[in-house]
């Protein structure tokens, strides 16, 4: 028997090591686990998502890295399943992975537990636990950009300022009926007090493929401006739906997950005056975007078709890699090398008005606020492009602050 | 080889009942669980917490299932939510301050009370229908969890497990959850490998079998199948919660979702219906199959030795996931389990060809 | 009765055979080993039983040859198979068919679904004109009036006799050359038993139908055959003129229960061992 | 004959009374009436499709009567689930054999001890403790009939490799075991050769002597029915056409007519 | 109550239950036929909308043309697929069949996705978007359209099966083995209603893809079309149509009025409740033919 022993053994352990094996730079790497859903309920964004966060990663590396430490990225699918999510994060942490991005929110939701005891930086832009903001709480996750709670209350103020007012006004919330989709209900019943206007939430059944019946009840609720809160197939559906319906164009506001495949699926110029929030800015006529079509489209290195550079989605992937390697970069030339864990959470609550050379907002991450401002703006789509109708901005904060902590303490407490 | 059967004789009924009759069996039997014993001393933290862990507590939840699917003979697609109901029982009884052992117990029993709900179904369907009808339910359980507030844990549908302790053992490193999900796993393969000599499990596949015949020996199918689906919801549900505080440690929906339940079947099916052992493989194959998959070809694709897109590589594994159960299915309808009896039963006659049974 | 098969039955031994089996061996499952080794020989317009008890491999011996063994994972692994002269193994079930060869199964296995008029047309080939399917058809409205009758209900509620009438109608619609009945008495009452064979038996003369019929029931299936082979472990141990076949001494003691004067009372548990196993 | 006249004694094991039973619109059972005495074996015959099964079916509880009693031994048991009707000693086996085929031989006989037995998952949790003793007492009766019914060689075997007149054995055997006072054999002979019938018969009358089974036998071989059942009711359509001693039952010219056709001995 | 608010839901619902019979309709034909519930037409539907896709979009061509080489093509998937997995699962339980359209399903969403992209796609048909106005009732024109296609393919079914072809499938549908011994082709009729399943997922896909996009989402139609295939009668054609207006109308009505009130999208719920309830009180449902069973 003890021959196959042995034998059992030298196989797992020389699998492990052929798995674990990476190229060896000359300075240390640096690890980002790209740990997302390649394959079941994210793909809607993951491709483009992921490839901006990829180009962006190539564009630091040939440009020399973070202090002449390259950065390695650990890729998996995690097909949304916690399992082979947990799976993934606890053989990238033992590759040495210093920050982890699920991108996907159950994956998520069942990593933060680990994280805060491993260490581990997890940022979870757009997608997560909205109370991660709370940095006291979950000191090492961080959304870094606007939540849905602030999602919520910027559009409720655009309507506010550039669309004659709340008051009296009957909004509906269209959602998806799932957690993500109620998020911001509590935000937006305190800011319906606050401002004295009515709210309405409609729930379609999730994919969202099929919504007509909600629709029709909604039209004879006639509202005044209609908030959609979905993600993928059903956002275009319900955009579709609303102008059958007879609710206008610039009436139509959207959660951040409006890009421009739903546009082109839903066709012709239907879309045009449709308003969503947006988070980052789209277009390749950012800098920061210009350096990686130099740098990386032009020479063939980049990661998937040349099409997708500026989209939405490729853009917030290229943001949410810009703080990270900024956060990475403050780090290292704060604390040095080797990065750690600790030292890039450090890092990421120095990071100041950092706006990725004018793509997304100015944010500003503390210790006790990961959100780094709630900032965004409202584009409207012209049949072309996102054109943004405001500058940056957040909105009612306190609101969001209140549920934030609520749900903080809630977490505190097990929830 | 070290299989002989010859010198192996009975001369007490107890003894020709035996669960492992042939001495190599009991050997690597032993070997096995000496094995698991010591997994948390030669096994990396990774291996132990990302394979070791899911690995037995899936297996738990298979052979939970394998009792309802492959004993019994009823068809369940909706055995996530079964889990789901053990792990948030579990969850709120421990919020609740009720000690952690009493949790799993109320865990089971809420699970088998609301799975014998299931059961019903199965008094007037079998077959395709009861899958579907399990299905439905499995659906309407989801549905509720995610929209009371209360049971799924408010706007972030998310519960933490709250620390605990089993017989006076914190179950918080590492190696203690391993204990915790190895001692459950034994708990229940023994069980089911007992009911399987037990009347209990006769009257099981009796009522699987042939119902009609099964009553007029007096038994009671309508009986039979409700207790099938109470037991097996039972074990379920602490498999469910097990799974909740040993593993996920926060539980959300989705992690009992609907293809959680097809995996569930899936392992039972492949790994051979109503074998044990095939629970043991069918559980590996399912839970860790996509996995080294994944890994195996990220580890490709770092050196570009594969020059397609990682769109298409992300979404090999799903395919060769699929083509590998329908390999199963066409090769070997009786699963891994019969792969490994013919690889048994290849040991226990060699150096012969031909096995007599 | 006991005179009409003598009477009509001698087909010459001489001429090519209708069918022919040499040595056929079939394997279920690739372990169990049905039949070892069958040969056996009819001529057109013959009506043959194949005799023996149950497991002996009658009826898969029926399967190898109307080529219906996959669905039970059986595969003939040795001998050969010929119909009119031609190889058979290689053909599939519905080409023999079309061949002219047709198999009743046992147990009947009609189309429940489907009212007995579709039954036939469903048996009735693709591409064969209207105009003979109608006639078919009434030819087997002939041989089973009761059908007719009864032509438009649901198929599945016919009374076991009428079934067995219908399968047998279906099988005539493919105007086979050679039909292969197996176990058509099973659970009929004696009366009805009767009625059936001397339905087939009337077929085989007026329609020149070989017959090979596969049966449990030895007494009744000698009454009406010309020939008969006895199975017996997978193996023909016994093959003769029906005649003969019923005077056999073993044949009598073993198949047909001694001519009725068995006392079941005393019966022993142990017997005298036939003489063709010595 | 006269060891048979012995046997039977005068007390009524089974009583049916004007039992009536309808499919949709069609009467299957048009009141039937008989009595079945203790230690006889009653024969029940009938061409195909004439109520025989339904009448047993009724008996153990498939389908109960829509009207009309069902009494065994002066209890009324229509109405009961089959499983209670077993579990009061009433055991049958079927015109298909009804094995269960994922099980061993041994395993299936062992099934009939069943309602002597204490299922429980628990016990199987603790079998060591709790369920051992029980299997291994009742595997001592269950040896019992398999020497009774020469089953010793099959024992181990999984029961669907068996052939077909074993398997009618085995079931014989797994009803057996239940001891019950009446038993009812569906079609035992079906599908036999003589040699297999006339196993058969020895082995249903051996039983019968061993155990004081009173026993209703369905059967189309008129030789077997002759030769075994003390008496015996004839059904045709629904309906009971002749009824008395075996022989005279089946010599009555209404059975002759609809039943055994006219050019066949009925002895 | 108002009115037109429930002659809307009405109408879109028997609509929108009409297109749910176009997936039913592939699952019916090939259940018919050969007994196997096909759990992966819907996935069947997905790579049909992929195809359409492709010819269209990829290659350019016009979508009518893209239209006809995809059933040419998905006639060809269905046939290929029953020949190399199917058919030899033959005589296995019906849990393994399930098990193995489930990894088939698994298959090709890593398939389609994986080969062609796994965002979402549009495919325009080149319908108007905007509806027709009855009153204050408005009418989903692509749901019209797609209404109207799934009639006619439901009729077609109907009229084909009535056929001498048509009758043999519906002897294979009885009994495989003695099809086969009365020289019926069971292989044949098998392929065909695969090969005809695998059309009406073009019709499904082309319609589903036109309304929400191309991406793997169109597997979940599976539900609703196991709703309407189990309301109907597994086996009944006549039941697809009537089970998705049913399927259709119930879960548009019943969703319009309770939704408000529990806050939740209840549709799912109702189809849940409706595979539910017709199992446990009529488990063959309305149409589908209840088997002979005799003890």
């Amino acid at each position: 028997m003890k021959p196959f022993t042995r034998w059992l053994a030298g196989m797992a352990g020389a699998a492990a090591l052929g798995l674990s094996g990476t190229a060896q730079a000359e300075k240390e790497p640096i690890k980002f686990a790209l740990l997302q859903d390649f394959t079941a309920v994210y793909t809607f964004v993951t491709d483009e998502y992921h490839q901006g966060q990829r180009d962006y990663l190539r564009l630091v590396n040939e440009t020399g890295g973070i202090e002449g430490h390259m950065i390695e990225t650990i890729v998996r699918d995690t097909a949304n399943e916690p399992q082979r999510g947990l799976e993934a994060y606890n053989r990238a942490r033992r590759e040495g992975a210093v920050l982890v991005d699920f991108f996907s929110t159950p994956v998520s939701r069942a990593a933060v537990n680990r994280v805060l005891s491993d260490e581990v930086v997890m940022i979870t832009a757009l997608h997560g636990r909205g109370d991660a903001s709370e940095g006291e709480t979950f000191p090492f996750v961080f959304p870094m950009m606007a939540t849905y709670w602030s999602q919520a209350t910027v559009l409720a103020d655009y309507i506010d300022q550039h669309q004659g007012g709340l008051e009296g006004k009957r909004i509906a919330l269209v959602h998806i009926d799932s957690p993500f989709g109620r998020e911001p209900i509590p935000v937006l019943r305190d800011l319906a007090e606050k401002k004295d206007f009515e709210l309405r939430a409609f729930a379609y059944p999730s994919p969202g493929t099929e919504q007509s019946a909600t629709w029709s009840d909604l039209r004879r609720y006639r509202p005044d401006h209609v908030i959609i809160w979905g993600a993928g197939g059903g956002q275009q559906v319900s955009v579709r739906e609303a102008i059958r319906n007879g609710i206008r164009q610039e009436n139509i506001l959207s959660v951040v997950w409006l890009a421009e495949t739903d546009a082109r699926n839903v066709g012709g110029n239907h879309m045009n005056g449709v308003k969503r929030f947006e988070a980052v800015g789209t277009g390749t006529d950012h800098p920061i975007i210009q350096d990686i079509m130099e740098h990386v489209i032009e020479p063939g290195r980049g990661q998937g078709s040349a099409n997708n550079v500026g989209t939405t989605y490729y853009n917030i992937g290229v943001a949410t890699m810009a703080v990270a390697v900024e956060a990475a970069r403050l780090a290292m030339q704060e604390f040095g090398a080797p990065l750690t864990g600790e030292k890039l959470r450090d890092g990421f609550r120095m990071i100041e008005n950092f706006d990725a050379r004018g793509m997304m907002p100015p944010i500003t991450i503390t210790a006790d606020d990961h959100q780094g401002g709630g900032y965004g703006r409202v584009s409207a789509w012209n049949g072309e492009a996102w054109e943004p109708l405001t500058d940056w901005y957040a909105a009612h904060q306190d609101i969001v602050w209140e549920e934030i902590e609520k749900d903080a303490a809630g977490f505190r407490e097990g929830r | 080889m070290f299989y002989r059967l010859s010198g192996i004789k009975h001369t007490r009924y107890a003894s020709s009942r035996a669960l492992w009759p042939v001495t190599a069996d009991r050997r690597i039997m032993q070997l096995l669980v000496a094995l698991a014993l010591l997994a948390p001393f030669f096994l990396s933290d990774l291996y132990l917490t990302s394979y070791m862990l899911p690995w037995l507590i899936w297996t738990a939840a298979a052979l939970s299932l394998t009792l309802l699917m492959g004993m019994a003979g009823q068809l369940h697609f909706g055995f996530a939510a079964v889990l789901a109901i053990g792990a948030y029982t579990s969850i709120h009884l421990t919020r609740a301050g009720v000690p952690f052992e009493f949790a799993l117990l109320g865990a089971g029993l809420m699970s088998a009370f609301i799975g014998v709900i299931f059961g019903a179904a199965a008094l007037r369907v079998k077959g395709l229908y009861l899958v579907m009808a399990t299905l439905a339910m499995q659906y309407l359980v989801e549905w509720v969890i995610i929209n009371v507030p209360a049971i799924s844990g408010g706007a972030q549908a998310t519960l933490s497990t709250p620390d605990v302790t089993f017989l006076f053992m914190p179950l918080q490193s590492d190696a203690s959850l391993y204990y915790m999900a190895l001692l459950w796993t034994v708990v229940v393969t023994l069980l089911l490998l007992n009911i399987k000599r037990t009347s209990f499990g006769r009257a099981l596949v009796a009522v699987r079998d042939k119902d009609f015949a099964a009553a007029v020996i007096g038994v009671d199918p309508v009986r039979y199948k409700l207790l099938a689906f109470f037991a097996a919801s039972f074990l379920g549900g602490v498999t469910g919660a097990i799974l909740a505080f040993c593993y996920y440690q926060a539980v959300t929906p989705e992690q009992f979702g609907f293809n959680v339940s097809i995996q569930l079947v899936a392992m039972v099916l492949v790994g051979g219906l109503g074998s044990v052992i095939g629970a043991y493989l069918g559980a590996g194959f399912v839970l860790l199959l996509p996995i080294v998959l994944t890994n195996v070809l990220a580890f490709l694709a770092t050196y570009e030795w594969i020059p397609i897109s990682f769109n298409l590589i992300a979404h090999i594994p799903l395919m060769v996931y699929g083509a590998l159960i329908i390999g199963v299915l066409l090769y070997e309808p009786l699963g891994l389990a019969k792969i490994y009896d013919n690889l048994r039963k290849y040991f226990v006659v060699w150096p012969f060809r031909h096995t007599q049974s | 009765m006991q005179n009409t098969a003598s009477q009509t039955a001698p087909v010459a031994d001489a001429g090519q055979p209708l069918l022919e089996l040499a040595n056929v061996e079939v394997i279920y499952d690739k372990v169990f080993l049905a039949i070892k080794g069958v040969s056996l020989k009819i001529h057109k317009g013959q009506m043959i039983a194949l005799l023996g008890s149950n497991g002996a491999g009658k009826s898969t011996t029926l399967k190898a040859i109307s080529g219906l063994l996959a669905p039970e994972r059986g595969l003939v692994t040795r001998g050969a198979l010929s119909f009119q002269g031609q190889d058979m193994l290689s053909l599939s079930p519905p080409k023999r068919v079309a061949r002219g060869l047709v198999h009743v199964l046992e147990g009947r296995r009609i189309f429940e679904h489907l009212s007995p008029e579709d039954n036939l047309l469903a048996a009735y080939a693709t591409r064969g004109s209207r105009q003979r399917y109608q006639e078919l058809k009434e030819q087997v409205f002939n041989y089973f009036p009761r059908l007719k009758e009864r032509a438009r209900s649901k198929a599945g509620y016919l009374s076991g006799g009428e079934q067995q009438m219908l399968a047998i109608g279906r099988a005539l619609m493919t105007e086979p050359e050679l039909i292969m009945l197996d176990e058509p008495s099973l659970g009929l009452s004696p009366l009805l038993v009767q009625e059936i064979f001397q339905i087939i038996r009337e077929i085989n003369k007026e329609q020149g139908v070989s017959v090979l019929l596969v049966e449990q029931n030895a007494a009744a299936a000698l009454e009406v055959v010309d020939y008969a082979y006895l199975l017996e472990n997978g193996h023909v141990v016994m093959s003769a003129d029906a005649a003969v076949m019923r005077e056999n001494p073993d044949v009598q003691e073993f198949y047909l229960g001694g001519s009725g004067k068995v006392d079941y009372l005393n019966v022993k548990h142990y017997r005298r061992r036939k003489r063709w196993l010595a | 004959m006269t060891k048979t006249q012995e046997i039977v004694g005068q007390q009524t094991v089974l009583e049916c009374e004007e039992v009536c039973r309808w499919f949709g619109g069609l009467q299957a059972l048009k009141g039937i009436s008989l009595t079945v005495r203790e230690g006889e074996i009653f024969g029940l015959v009938g061409p195909n499709g004439s109520g025989k099964t339904t009448l047993v079916n009724a008996v153990t509880g498939f389908y109960p009567p829509q009207q009309g009693s069902i009494r065994f031994l002066g209890e009324p048991i229509n109405g009961l689930r089959p499983h209670r009707i077993a579990q009061k000693g009433i055991a049958r086996t079927f015109q298909n054999v009804a094995l269960f085929k994922g099980l061993s031989v041994l395993d299936n006989i062992l099934l009939g001890r069943h309602i002597f037995m204490r299922p429980s998952s628990l016990a199987s949790l603790f079998y060591w403790w709790w369920a051992q003793k029980e299997e291994v007492a009742h595997r001592v009766k269950v040896e019992e009939v398999i020497d009774l019914l020469q089953l010793e060689s099959v024992r181990d075997e999984p029961v669907d490799v068996i052939p077909l007149g074993m398997q009618k054995r085995v079931e014989l055997a797994r009803a057996l075991c239940a001891e019950p006072r009446f038993l009812v054999l569906d079609e035992p002979m079906a599908g036999m050769n003589q040699e297999e019938k006339e196993y058969m018969v020895r082995f249903i009358l051996d039983a019968r002597d061993a155990m004081g089974v009173t026993m209703l036998l369905i059967e189309h071989h008129m030789d077997v029915v002759t030769a075994i059942c003390n008496r015996a009711v004839v059904l045709n359509n629904g309906e009971k056409i002749a009824e008395g001693p075996t022989r005279e039952a089946i010599n009555d010219p209404a059975v002759v007519a609809a039943y055994i056709g006219k050019t066949q001995d009925a002895a | 109550m108002d009115i037109q608010f429930l002659i809307e839901l009405i109408i879109n619902g028997a609509l929108t239950g009409l297109m749910y019979s176009l997936v039913a309709l592939g699952i019916v034909l090939i259940y018919k036929s050969s007994g196997v519930p096909n759990l992966a037409q819907g996935a069947m539907v997905m790579i049909a909308a992929y195809l359409i896709w492709m010819f269209a979009h990829l290659l350019g061509i016009p979508i009518v043309f893209a239209i006809l080489l995809a059933i040419v093509g998905m006639f060809l998937f269905g046939m290929v697929t029953e020949r190399l997995l199917l058919r030899k699962m033959v005589g296995q339980p019906i849990i393994m069949v399930v098990m193995l359209t489930l990894g088939l399903e698994s298959l090709l969403r890593g398939l389609g996705p994986g080969l062609l992209g796994a965002s979402p796609k549009s495919l325009d048909l080149g319908l108007d978007m905007m509806p027709i106005i009855v009153g204050d009732v408005f009418i989903n024109r692509e749901y019209l359209v797609g209404g109207i296609i799934g009639g006619l393919m439901v009729a077609g079914a109907l009229l084909f099966f009535r056929t001498r072809i048509g009758t043999k499938l519906r002897a294979v549908s009885d009994d495989h083995v003695s099809s086969w011994s009365v020289g019926i082709s069971v292989e044949r009729a098998v392929a065909i209603s695969w090969g005809l399943a695998g059309i009406s997922a073009v019709a499904a896909g082309a319609m589903w893809g036109s309304v929400q996009g191309v991406d793997w989402t169109l597997t979940a139609l599976l539900f609703p079309a196991v709703a309407v295939v189990i309301l109907g009668g597994l086996d009944s054609i006549y039941g697809v149509f009537v089970a998705g207006l049913i399927v259709g109308i119930l879960g548009s009505v019943i969703p319009g009025y309770v939704d408000p009130l529990v806050g939740g999208g209840t549709r799912d719920v109702v189809t849940s409740l409706i595979i539910l309830l017709t199992i446990i009180f009529r488990p063959h449902g309305i149409f589908g033919r209840e088997d002979i069973e005799r003890v």
